[in-house]
Order: C-alpha cells, then structure tokens, then sequence
C-alpha cells in the first residue's frame, strides 16, 4: 500500500475530494498546515511596523491506497489541485506496510 | 429652518414646543431662550451611545461573524471606515443637507461644519449638539448596513468612494424627503392631516439600505463558488453577539426617536421588543419545521428582522402591533431569503435586502394597519384611515425604493469607472485580509 | 391593583407618590392624571437597556465561554430562545400573573396581552410601558441563568417545554408574592412592619433559579465522564467578556431597582459595586492561597458571586454592606462550588447553585443585619431590628427555595414525560451544536 | 471641602450651584438640603455605567487582542484585578485623598471608608453616591491604561503591587491637584483667572498612565525577541471590538466630564466624536500612503487616539475643535509609535505612551487655542488669552509628566525589590497564561 | 522502527493515550485532523440553505517505536479505540528508517 | 528522497526555518501538534479543580529532501532546536518513493 500525501492550496480542497471519490478513493484524512516554499509569503501591517509572513496556508490531504490504484489517485489530485500557478503544491509518495480498520479488526487493503 | 424629525402624531401631541423648536431656528445663529429638559436629554444622550453601540461593534461583529475567516478584519474595516467617514460628512454637510432649512428636495448648506450651533441651540427640549449626534448615528448606520451585499469581493477603495457618494445622493435627500420639516413626502399635506409615518427610519434606514445592497449585489456579481462553494459562517457566535448588541442598541434606535423621555419613547421600546421576540421564534419555528432543528444564527436573523420591520411602526402602534409585526417579519423576510439567494441566485451576501429591505417596506406598510386602535395602536390624523393611509405609505415606499434603486446603480458604475469595484479572483480566494489590509483575524 | 415593587423604605420615603401610584391602576384601563418625571423615566429606559444586555449578550457569552467547543451554540440557543420566550410570554400573561391585582398567591389575568395599559398609563414616576418592560427584562435573565446546570447533555426541546413551565410555575408566582403588593410573602403585615425585603431579586431571581438548577442538575444526571473527562472552558475570554458586560448590566438590574433616578439609585449601585470587586478579589485571594496561583475565569466568578449575593440587599445598604457582602460572597460561594461538584459531585456543570442559588439566599439574610446603622446601613421599618428580620429574611428563603425545588421537580418530570430530557450519549459525544442546531461554533 | 470638579468656564457658568454644592460638604456629615436633578443624576448613572463598560469589556479587550495567544488571560486578568484594587482602594481612602477637603497636595483621610456620606448627601445636582462612582470609574481606568506597557513578561504580583501604590502615589494626588478644590494646579488663581484645563483627565489620566508606561518599560525592558520575533496580534478583530466599546464608552467618560444632561454633555459628546472620527481616517489615510494598504488595527488605534487627545479640551472646544485635534492626533500619535518603536526600541508592548501620554499631552496644549472662539471654542476665562492659556497648560504638562515620570521610577524600583518585576525566560516563552493562571485562552 | 498513525475518533484520545503508556509507549505526537470515510458527514443549517459537511473531526496520533513493541502498540489502541461504530478509524504502520533525540543527539530506539 | 519530520518547539520554529533554508532546502511544511513525552504537563485550574493536561504545543516541520542533503538538513535542525531542555522534540527519517510537482508534473528530486 501507498501513503500519498498531497500539499494544496486551501481552496483546492473540495475539488481534489471529489476528484478523489471519482478515482474511487474511500477515505482520506486532512490537516491544515503552513505552507513555506518558492511562493513567496505575504506582508502584514501593525503600528507602521511591516511582518513578513513566511507561511501560507496549505492543506494536506493524505490517503492509503493499494498499489495498483496509487497512479490514478495521483493523476486525479494532480488533475484537480492545478491551476499553474506557483504554491500548487506537491504530492509525495511512500510505502505503508500495513493498515488497520479498528472498527472491525479488518488489515491491508480490505481496511482501506 | 430646521426639521424636528417629529411624526404626525407625535408632533400634534405637542403643538406648542414644536413651534417653539422651529422658531429657535429661525432666530440667528440658532439662539434661543427655550429651556432644555435634562430627562429628556438624558435619554437622547444615552440613545445616541446605543445607536452608535449599534454600529460599532454591534453590526460590525454580526457581519464579521457571518463571513469567511479570511475575510473578517475587511469586513471590521468597511463598517469602521464608513462610519468615520459618514461621521465626518455629517458635519462637514450632512446634517444641513438633511434637516437644515431648504426646499422639498434638500436642505441648505447654511449649516456647513455646524455653522450657528452654540451651546445656546435647542431642538425640542435638547441642546441641538445632542440632536446632531442622534441623528449622525443613523447616518452612520445605514450606509454600514449595506456592507453586508458585497463583502469578501470588493475593493476597499470602492467602499470608501461608492458609499460617500451614496451618502450625499441617498441618504441625506431621503433623510430629508422624509423628515424634514419642508421634505416633499414628509410635508405632502401638513402633517395633521396625515403625512408619512416612518418613526425611526422604514424608508430612510432600512428601504434605502436593502433596496441599495441588492442592486450593488447584482452589479457587483457574485463570489466566486457562489452558492456552492460558499461556507457557512466561520463563526456564528460573533454574529450572535452582534445580533444582541443590536438589539439592545435598538431601543436607543426606535424609544430614541421620540426624541424625549416619555410615553412615547416607552411604548416605542415595548413595541420593538415584542416584535424582536416574536419575530425570532417564527424564524426558529420555520426552521424546525423545514429542517428538523432550529439555528442559532436563524433565531437571530429573526430578531434583526423583526427590530428593522417594527423600526417605521414603533412610535404608531402599540405592544400588541409588536407581536404582530413580529409575526409578519419573521415569514415574510424568511422566505424573501430563500427567493433571493435560491431562486434568483443573486449573492446578497448576507441577505441585507431580505432582512432590511423586506422587512423595512413591510413594516412602513404595515403601520397603515397596525395604528388602528383595534390594534392598541395610537390612532391616525383626522380625516386618515388605514387604508387612505396606506395609500400614503405605499406611495413613500414605491418612491424611495427607486430613488434607492435607480441612484445606487448610477453610483455603482461611479465608482466602477473610477475605482473599480472587485478585487481579483486571485485576492478573493486568498482573502481581502491580507490582501487589502496586511492583516490576519486569527494567529492562534 | 398593580404593584410598584416598592421596598418598604423605598414607599416609606414616597408615601404620597405610592398613593398615586396604586390609584392609578384602580382606574379603569389604567388612566391616571399622574405626571411622569423624564429623569426618572431616561433611568428607566437605560436600566431596562441594561438589563436586557445583561442576559444578550452578557450572560450568554459568560455561559458560552465555559462550555466545549462543541456546544457553545447550543448554549447561545438556549439563552436566545428563552429570552424570548419569556419576552411574549410576559406580554402575554406573565405581567399580569406577576404585579396584576389578584390574591396572595398570583396576580390576574386581567393585563393579559397588555389590555389596558394606554399612553397615559404611569407606574411610579414612569409610563407604565417602562415599568412593564424593565420588569421583563427580570424574566427574561431568571430562567436563563438555569442554562448553566443543564448545558451539554439536554434535549432542546426540553429547554423550550421546561422553561415555558417554569415562568408560569415559579418565576411568575414568586415574583407576585414577593414585588406584588398583595403578595403574601411581600404583605406579611404592612411594608411599614417589615414585609421581606428583596431589593432587586435575591428570591426572585437568584434563589429560585439557583435552587431550580441544582434540581435540574441532579434529576438531569450528569455529563458522560464528569467529573474526570471534562475539560476547561474552550474560551475563557468570551467568559470573562460575559461577566464584564454583567457587572455593567447589573447597574440597571440593582440601582434600576430604585425604579428612580436618586440617591436610592446611586447608593444601590456604590454597594454593589463595592461587593462585586470585593468579592472578586477574595476568590482571587483563596485561589492564590490554594493553588499558588489565580485563575480569570475564579476572579470573574467572583464579580458574579458578589453581584448576586448584593442584589436583595442593595437598596438596604450602604457602602460597607457592599464591602462586607462581598468579602462574605467570595468565601461562601467559593465553598459551595467545592461541595456541589467535589463532595455532592452533582454536576452543576456551571455552578449556577453555587453563585446564585447560594449567593441570593446569603444575600438576602445577610440583608437583616447590614441594613443596620452600624454598618451604613438604611435602618429597619419601625419595631424590627435586625433578629426579628432575619427571621422574616429566613422564612422568605426557606418558603421560596421549597417551592422552587418542588416545582421544579414536577417540572422536569413534566417535561420529560412530554419530550425527553437527554441527547444520546452519541449526541453528547458529537455535541449539540452540530446535531441539535446543524452549526459548529469555529471554523477557522 | 469636597471638590466638584468643575472647569473654570463650567464653574462660572454655574456660580450659584457651585457655591450650594460647595456648602453640602461644609456640613457635617455631608448633609444638605439641596436638591438633585433626575435628569442630571440619570445621564451621571448612565455615565458611570458608560465609563466601567470601557475598562470592563472594552480595554481588556483592545489590550487581549494585540497580544500573543499564549498570554490572552494575562491581560484580561491584570485588567479585571486592577479594576477591583482601585475600587476598594478608591472606597477606603482614594476617594478622599482625591476629593476631601485637604490641602493643596493631597485630600483628607476623613471621607475614608465614605464616612459621612448618606442618602441625603449631594454633589452639584446628583447624589454623592453617584459623583463617587463615577469618579471611581476614572480611578479604575486609569492604571489599567498602563498595562499596555508590560504585557506578556511582567510577574501578576508585581502588577498588583505596582498598581495599588500607583494609585496611592500618583493618581490620587494628581486628581487633587488638578481637580480637587483646593489643589495647587487647579487653584493657580481662582478659576475665573483661568486655572488648568482638563476637562476629562488629558492630565490626570492620560498623561499620568502614558509616562508611567514608558517609564516601566524602560525599566521592564524589552520582551525577549523584541522587536524582531515580536508577532502581529493574535486576534485583531478583539481589539477592534474593544475599541468599539471605549468608543461608545467615551461618550461617558467626556461628555459625562459635564456632570450634567445638558449642552455641556452635548457639546463635549460632538467634539470627541468628531475628534475620534478624524483622527481614524487620518491614521488611515498615513498607512495607506505608507504601505500601500490601511489596517484595521491601524484605523482603531487612531480612534483611541482621537478620543485620548480631545478628552482634556472636550468641555471647552466646538465641533470645529474635536476635528482639527482629530487631524493633530492622527498625525503625532502615528509617528509617536514608530519613534518609540523603531527608534528608541523601547517595548512599550502597546504604545500607551504614544496613543495616551502623547495624545493627551497634546490635547492639553491644543485647548488653549482651540477654546478660541475663532475654532467655534467656547473661549477663555477674563484676563485670559490662548497664549497665557498656554503656558498654564504648559506648565501642567510638565509637572504631571515630571511626577509621573519620578514616582513610576521609585515604585517600580520597589516593587522589583518587594516581588521582583519579570518571570523567567522559559515563563516567557511558555506564556503568561499557563504559567501565572493556570488557564489557556482557547481550546478549540 | 515503526511509525503508526491512527486516525480516531476525538473523544477517544484520553483513553488512547492511557492505553499507549500503559504498553509502554514513552512519546506521542497528536494532531487535529478532517477525517473523510465511511461515516457520513453532517448537514449544516446557513439561512434556509442545508450544507453538507463531508469531513468530520478526528485525531492522529503519531507514535514511533522499536519493531518489537509494535504488534503490542497497535493492540493497545485497536482495544481502546473502538467503539464498534463506523468511523471508529484507522492504524497505518509504516517504517521509519532512523529516530534522534534533539536534546541528547540519541538516535535509535534510544531516542524514543 | 527522505521524508525529515522534526517535532520541535514552538518558538524554535522560526530558527529552525532559517537553518533549513540556510542549509538549502526550499520547501517545508508545518504542522501545529500536541506532544506527549518525558516533558510533564501543565495544571489548569477550572474553580477550585485542578485538570492535568499532558500535552504540550509543538510544532511539526515536514521536509523532503533528496538522500545526498539528508545529513546537512539533520544536522541542521539538530542545532537550531537544539536548547538542551526536557522536551526539545525529536526527529524521524522515513524514506519516500517519489515526489511530484503539481504545478510542473516534475517528479524525483526536481519536484523538491
Ligand atoms: N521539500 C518539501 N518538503 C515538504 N513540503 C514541501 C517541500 N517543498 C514544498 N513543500 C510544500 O509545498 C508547498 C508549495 O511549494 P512551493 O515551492 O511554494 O510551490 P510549487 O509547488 O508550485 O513549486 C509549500 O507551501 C510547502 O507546504
Ligand atoms: N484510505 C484512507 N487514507 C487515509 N485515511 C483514511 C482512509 N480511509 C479512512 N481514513 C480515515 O479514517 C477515518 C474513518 O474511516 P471511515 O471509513 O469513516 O470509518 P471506518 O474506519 O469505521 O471504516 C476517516 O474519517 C479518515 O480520517
Ligand atoms: N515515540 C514518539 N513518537 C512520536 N512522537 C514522539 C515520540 N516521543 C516523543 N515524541 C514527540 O517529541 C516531543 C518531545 O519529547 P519529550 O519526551 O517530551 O522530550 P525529549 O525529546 O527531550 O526527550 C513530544 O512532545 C512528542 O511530540
């Protein structure tokens, strides 16, 4: 199994889900992160001091797929979180060795 | 010379002091040897903190509340910024273009920077100080109403430009038209004789507001995602603080406008009151049928709606006129919602006509009925009767609602033309926080 | 005949105006040649004013800041619902249940929907519409308060059936018997003898909604995991918010108690100040000693123990009453919320017996002996001295806390039976806001 | 003898109430016969609630909102604390230290604990109860302007102590001078002459609590990481609501500076909000022309400073005059907080200094022009021109600053040496909030 | 060494926790996480309009440890986070090539 | 490619940052956490009770970074978190299969 982690722009978020369902994708957990990298951060004012804010909003969605699927599950985030614009973001991908629904004791691929 | 803002009724009931009101003002440079009354001031200085207390923070934190976590501290701005500016305007010109002495249109500005007030000037029984902050706080209010049709996508430059404008070309003339001594709707036949009745701004707050937020809506476009991608408000909470701030304030708003301490502003308060109340159960009934539950941010969606639907009638009618305008409100500005933003899908983002608009034009309408002694109401001019009445009152409402309507739309392309109006797609989706004011509502 | 809710020593001081007070509602539909005073009248409306900001949106947000994350709307719900509630219920029979003309034991229905009360209606020195809705505003915070025994667990059904219930069962009656003149408890032998004295509701408001919420906390059982699994305020700030906004409120709520803009009005609120930051700072000071170090949310529970515990004895005492109140408020009800949740672990979840309940009966007997000269105290009705009115004081307690926790136990009985009390543990889990009200608090 | 604190045209205005009220407090035990006014005594209740509603939500808000999360509950707590100390120091001796009959230097002890007030006991035309508690809400205010100064790094009993000897040694003396009867500013020359002006406390509260916060930073020094790890506040739109509150609550705090409900209160009520208005948009307008883009933090800071500058000349100025100090605020309150700042780098956290010692510094000065008739100023006394004024104003300014300045020194010297003044590094880090109370501020 | 993440259900976590330090567990690092699955989401109520909300809210609890304690860690929460509900959550087991100490500069199983 | 997931403290974040991008990373994400370790909690006080709450805040920084430049980035982190205390957090290295850029579709070390 493949853990795949996506790195969007928040407003992605909705489209990739869907994109996700469409691939077949069951489930999916998301976390709201800080985002540093080539886009550059924003400016922010207080009492005439200026703040350079390095981070940005981001999202990560991760999702444990079987092997087989783990190319269209990529395909489809990659379809849906771009717009082109730098701070699209990145997909890594990394081996699971096993999962667990805890639910009903259920492992590997049959858990997802 | 200087209108009073005194209702029909009102003003019969006191026939002397208005005259001598009037007369202070023809006197030069507003002198007078009429006492003030210090309840009556008491209660006008405290109104005008409650209105003020309205805007801010009231109305700012229930528009804050209902918004976008990233677009929070621009919505915060417009409502502070506005209320500077129309702060300002009202004493650079305001306050003469809507009360000073003019013609039916206008009034004259003579009273410029508050020209001829001296700590000798009495309007009623109050120095005239404490009636030019009492009505700023209305001039303030109601552009700020409007705010709630275009946030999270417009240009804070085009706030700035389209609502000083706004101000000069619909408020103070409406303010004017309507409360002024010399107004053409206000003085269409003397008041005796049944001239309009909108004690605490129907028309001049909250049909000039809705009527002008939905236009600005329609020409502004929609967001972005609009409606599916929109989310629900990033924190109700917020709105119900401002909603309840609202509230209270609204008795300084409507038993205000009596513009004394007494049995005017009294029954004014309890009428308010019971519509608020009533309005806000009939929304939360509505939902709990419709839906299963009831929201929080519904029940006081209810209550805004009924304060601004009883707001023309309060000074007309009595407590049982507040229960059933409160019945009235909290149907019919329901369902104006779910018409407006589901059938006609315009992004009135935070349905400013549905609950002011609606509920402003229903109430002035309503006060036509509701007056009626049948109703505990307190009566209509001699030779006046409901219906003739409402004639009178239909025709207000038809003329400044498209006075509203036609003017916004001038003033929207204004600005357009000089401004502009919408950030980019790129700015809305990051959020007007950052990217008009370099700030961010939440670093927790 | 209408009461005027006035403390013996109040209509001592006023006996010609109490004459013409009652006198006017003894003409038919209320009319009365009496004069109102504007002064009088603008504290009136501004007390009402604070009153009604007390419960919205201070005691919501107090509320509010002390619940999870999960049921902050739920708990906003309840107060907004109850409010208004309790607001067309008083329009509609609870005013006259309350100060009509009837026995010993309840008013009439006579005043049902306001019949009667016109424009030249006058209470006191006020338009009887003043007195009528700064009465409400009691109502309306009495069974809020109750919220915070049951937030976290209950139906909201049950909120609506309970609360509905209750003002007709207990805050209705005991708020005749107490304020009514024909009152039994507030008749016992003529004011001039010593009836009870409750300035500004330590039985009325604060024992019977302390006492109600105990009941309710223990027939309601307590959340899933108390006390191990239950967590801190999610936002003590909106608490301490909450608790300010009451302190202010509380102006209205004890020195509106004067019912007039004087010297009663000025030492009630110098009392109750000196007892609500007295009072604070002994919590602080316990907690210091206990825990090494002082908490926001103990200090603030502190201003709202002090601010009950005063409230009966306000227009009693003086200044050092105040101070002496307070330092008694702090030690007591500090005590008290150990026992409950500690040693009875009976969850009270926001200690509503503790603070009010323990703090409006502490009040109220300490009221017969800071009244005393000695303390700055107002003095005693002539042939009492402070034994012989503690013993009134005791009874009124005794009487009141028993009909409040026997009602209020065929109450939940009643409403359990009609719509449930509890969510399911799921619900609980899930929390309210999301499966009773179809909202969650932040979204951020 | 009691002050009343009347300013010299306010005095002269009123010479035969002066001399009545004066009397009261020549007999013993405070007795008099003279009469209150309802309407005076209702706006001074309302004012009073008014100016507590500022400190308590209001600057605990503003103040909570630019500060870090980690230390949300600090602030809030060093303000509620604060707030209780000065009332019970205020009622024990403050109040007569400040107003009793003394010397030029300081009141008298005898009116310790109120002895002698009773309900009979009248100032100008309130109850004295009422002159005491609205007095007291200055009292209140006043140090917790000062918090601003050592947020985030300051240890809590530090603060307690550093405040009650504050109060002792600067705010209860320099009220006596300035506004007690007898004191040695207030009494350069009888009033007609034209003694020191400050109508609402330029000097007595602003001046007072903005040198003492530079002073305590300075010797706090700066927060670790400042100003380079230093963060934007952590909920902005807290601190716009906030100042919201100080901004309605203003109307108290000036135009309750009057002591009466009549053209005093209006005028001085138009000229503060006028200045409040102007002095926002031109904090404004400078970031906008700055950074290319205006802050909704930026926009309330001006307000505050609007309201700190126009409060010492609110009773004395027109219209005209709360504009053009409104433009004076934005502009030297601006660059005030970014020479403290980026300049001098000292870390007064909030810029007290800047918005408060600064502007209220400046308002001093302006009222010896701006009382001018040619602003719409209400003039000055006989013998008196703006220049002569001034340097009584000036005058004023220095001394109040220079004792400020001295005492702050000592007492933060002695409280350093009684409880130390700062927590640890590792504290610092942590946060306030856990480490001092035992609390977090969100638990979303 | 191993990395399990489990993804459970909010109110579990105090039990969970408890379970992990009763097996041994030393360390734990938790985040609050969307979780999208089986389990459906909820309705929101906006003015009249009903939103769907996909996402409920869980928690990730992310603890690393030596291989040979990892059957018994993942019992531990398989037994203390099940309710036998749907959405009850996940256990993924992934390997984790090296753990430091930041403190000590340990690495290993030491650094646990 | 290593996927470095470093648990530090809160105020380090901004140190930390800067010896990354010093040591020639350029992307990062960061994640608010809760920790549970050595490190003791703190007390609340909640009217007269007192609640332990075993968790602290950490912040979480994710970075992937080609093998070659591991090292460095390790090192890098160990320093600037580094202040010797109870509770400086920890640092896991996990190996990751592929990266992609959403923005570009670049894969493999080019998409870091
Ligand atoms: N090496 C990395 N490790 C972990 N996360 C990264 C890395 N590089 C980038 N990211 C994440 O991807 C987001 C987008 O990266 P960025 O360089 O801004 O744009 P792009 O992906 O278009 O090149 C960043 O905000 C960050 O959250
Ligand atoms: N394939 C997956 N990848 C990552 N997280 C998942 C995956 N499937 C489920 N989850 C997480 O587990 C949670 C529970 O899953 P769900 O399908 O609702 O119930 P159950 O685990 O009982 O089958 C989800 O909310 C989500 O956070
Ligand atoms: N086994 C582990 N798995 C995951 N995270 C851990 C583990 N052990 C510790 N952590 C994280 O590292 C943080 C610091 O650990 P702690 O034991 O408190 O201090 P130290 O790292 O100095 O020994 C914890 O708060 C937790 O977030």
């Amino acid at each position: 199994m493949k853990l795949i982690t996506a790195i969007v722009k928040p407003h992605k978020l909705d489209e990739v889900r869907e994109a996700l369902t469409s691939a077949g994708v069951q489930g999916m957990t998301v976390t709201e992160v800080k985002g540093f990298g080539r886009q550059k951060g924003h400016t922010e004012i207080y009492r005439g001091a200026e703040y350079i804010v390095d981070f940005r909003p981001k999202v990560k969605i991760e999702v444990v797929v079987d092997d087989g699927v783990a190319d269209r599950v990529i395909q489809a985030i990659r379809d849906s979180a771009h717009t082109g614009q730098i701070g699209d973001g990145k997909i890594f991908i990394a081996d699971v060795a096993d999962a667990i629904r805890i639910r009903t004791g259920e492992s590997g691929p049959e858990a997802l | 010379m200087l209108s009073n803002r005194l209702p029909a009724r009102h003003s019969a009931r006191l026939p002397s002091i208005a005259a001598i009101a009037v007369a202070a003002f023809l006197l030069p440079g507003g002198a007078s040897a009429q006492e003030i009354d210090t309840g009556d001031t008491a209660w006008m200085l405290t109104s005008t903190a409650l209105v003020l207390f309205m805007t801010l923070p009231g109305l700012a934190l229930f528009y804050a509340g209902l918004v976008h976590t990233r677009n929070v501290m621009s919505v915060l701005m417009h409502v502070v910024a506005i209320a500077c500016v129309a702060s300002v305007l009202w004493f650079i010109f305001g306050y003469g273009l809507a009360f000073g002495e003019g013609n039916a249109w206008i009034g004259s500005l003579d009273r410029a920077f508050l020209r001829g007030m001296t700590t000798e000037s009495v309007v009623e029984k109050m120095p005239e100080s404490v009636f030019f902050m009492y009505q700023m706080t209305f001039a303030i209010i109601t552009p700020c109403l409007i705010v709630g049709a275009y946030v999270e996508r417009i240009r804070f430059s085009a706030v700035l430009v389209f609502n000083a404008l706004w101000l000069l070309i619909v408020y103070f003339p409406v303010a004017h038209w309507v409360w002024g001594a010399g107004g053409w709707l206000f003085g269409e036949g003397p008041r005796a004789e049944g001239g309009i009745r909108d004690f605490a701004g129907g028309l001049v707050v909250h049909t000039t507001a809705g009527v002008s937020a939905i236009v600005m809506a329609v020409l502004l476009r929609n967001r972005h995602g609009f409606p599916q991608e929109i989310k629900p408000p990033h924190m109700p909470g917020l709105a119900v603080m401002g909603a309840a701030m609202l509230w209270v304030g609204w008795f300084g708003f409507n038993a205000g406008s009596a513009l004394a301490s007494g049995q005017g502003a009294g029954m004014a308060m309890t009428a308010t009151h019971l519509a608020a109340a009533t309005a806000s159960l009939v929304w939360m009934g509505i939902e709990w049928m419709r839906h299963g539950k009831a929201s929080v941010v519904g029940i006081v969606t209810g209550t805004i709606a009924g304060l601004a639907t009883v707001t023309p009638a309060s000074g007309f009618i009595g407590p049982m006129g507040g229960f059933l305008i409160g019945i009235a409100a909290g149907v019919v500005c329901y369902f104006v919602t779910q018409f407006v933003k589901q059938r006609l899908r315009i992004d009135d983002s935070l349905d400013v006509f549905a609950v002011h608009g609606a509920g402003g034009m229903l109430g002035v309408l309503l006060t036509s009925f509701l007056a009626s002694p049948t109703f505990q109401g307190l009566g209509f001019a001699e030779n006046m009767t409901a219906a003739s009445h409402f004639v009178v009152q239909l025709k207000g409402v038809v003329i400044v609602a498209a006075w509203s309507a036609v003017a916004t739309w001038v003033l929207v392309k204004v600005t357009q033309a000089l401004v502009g109006l919408r950030v980019s797609k790129e700015e809305e989706y990051e959020g007007l926080d950052i990217t008009a004011h370099g700030e961010r509502a939440y670093d927790l």
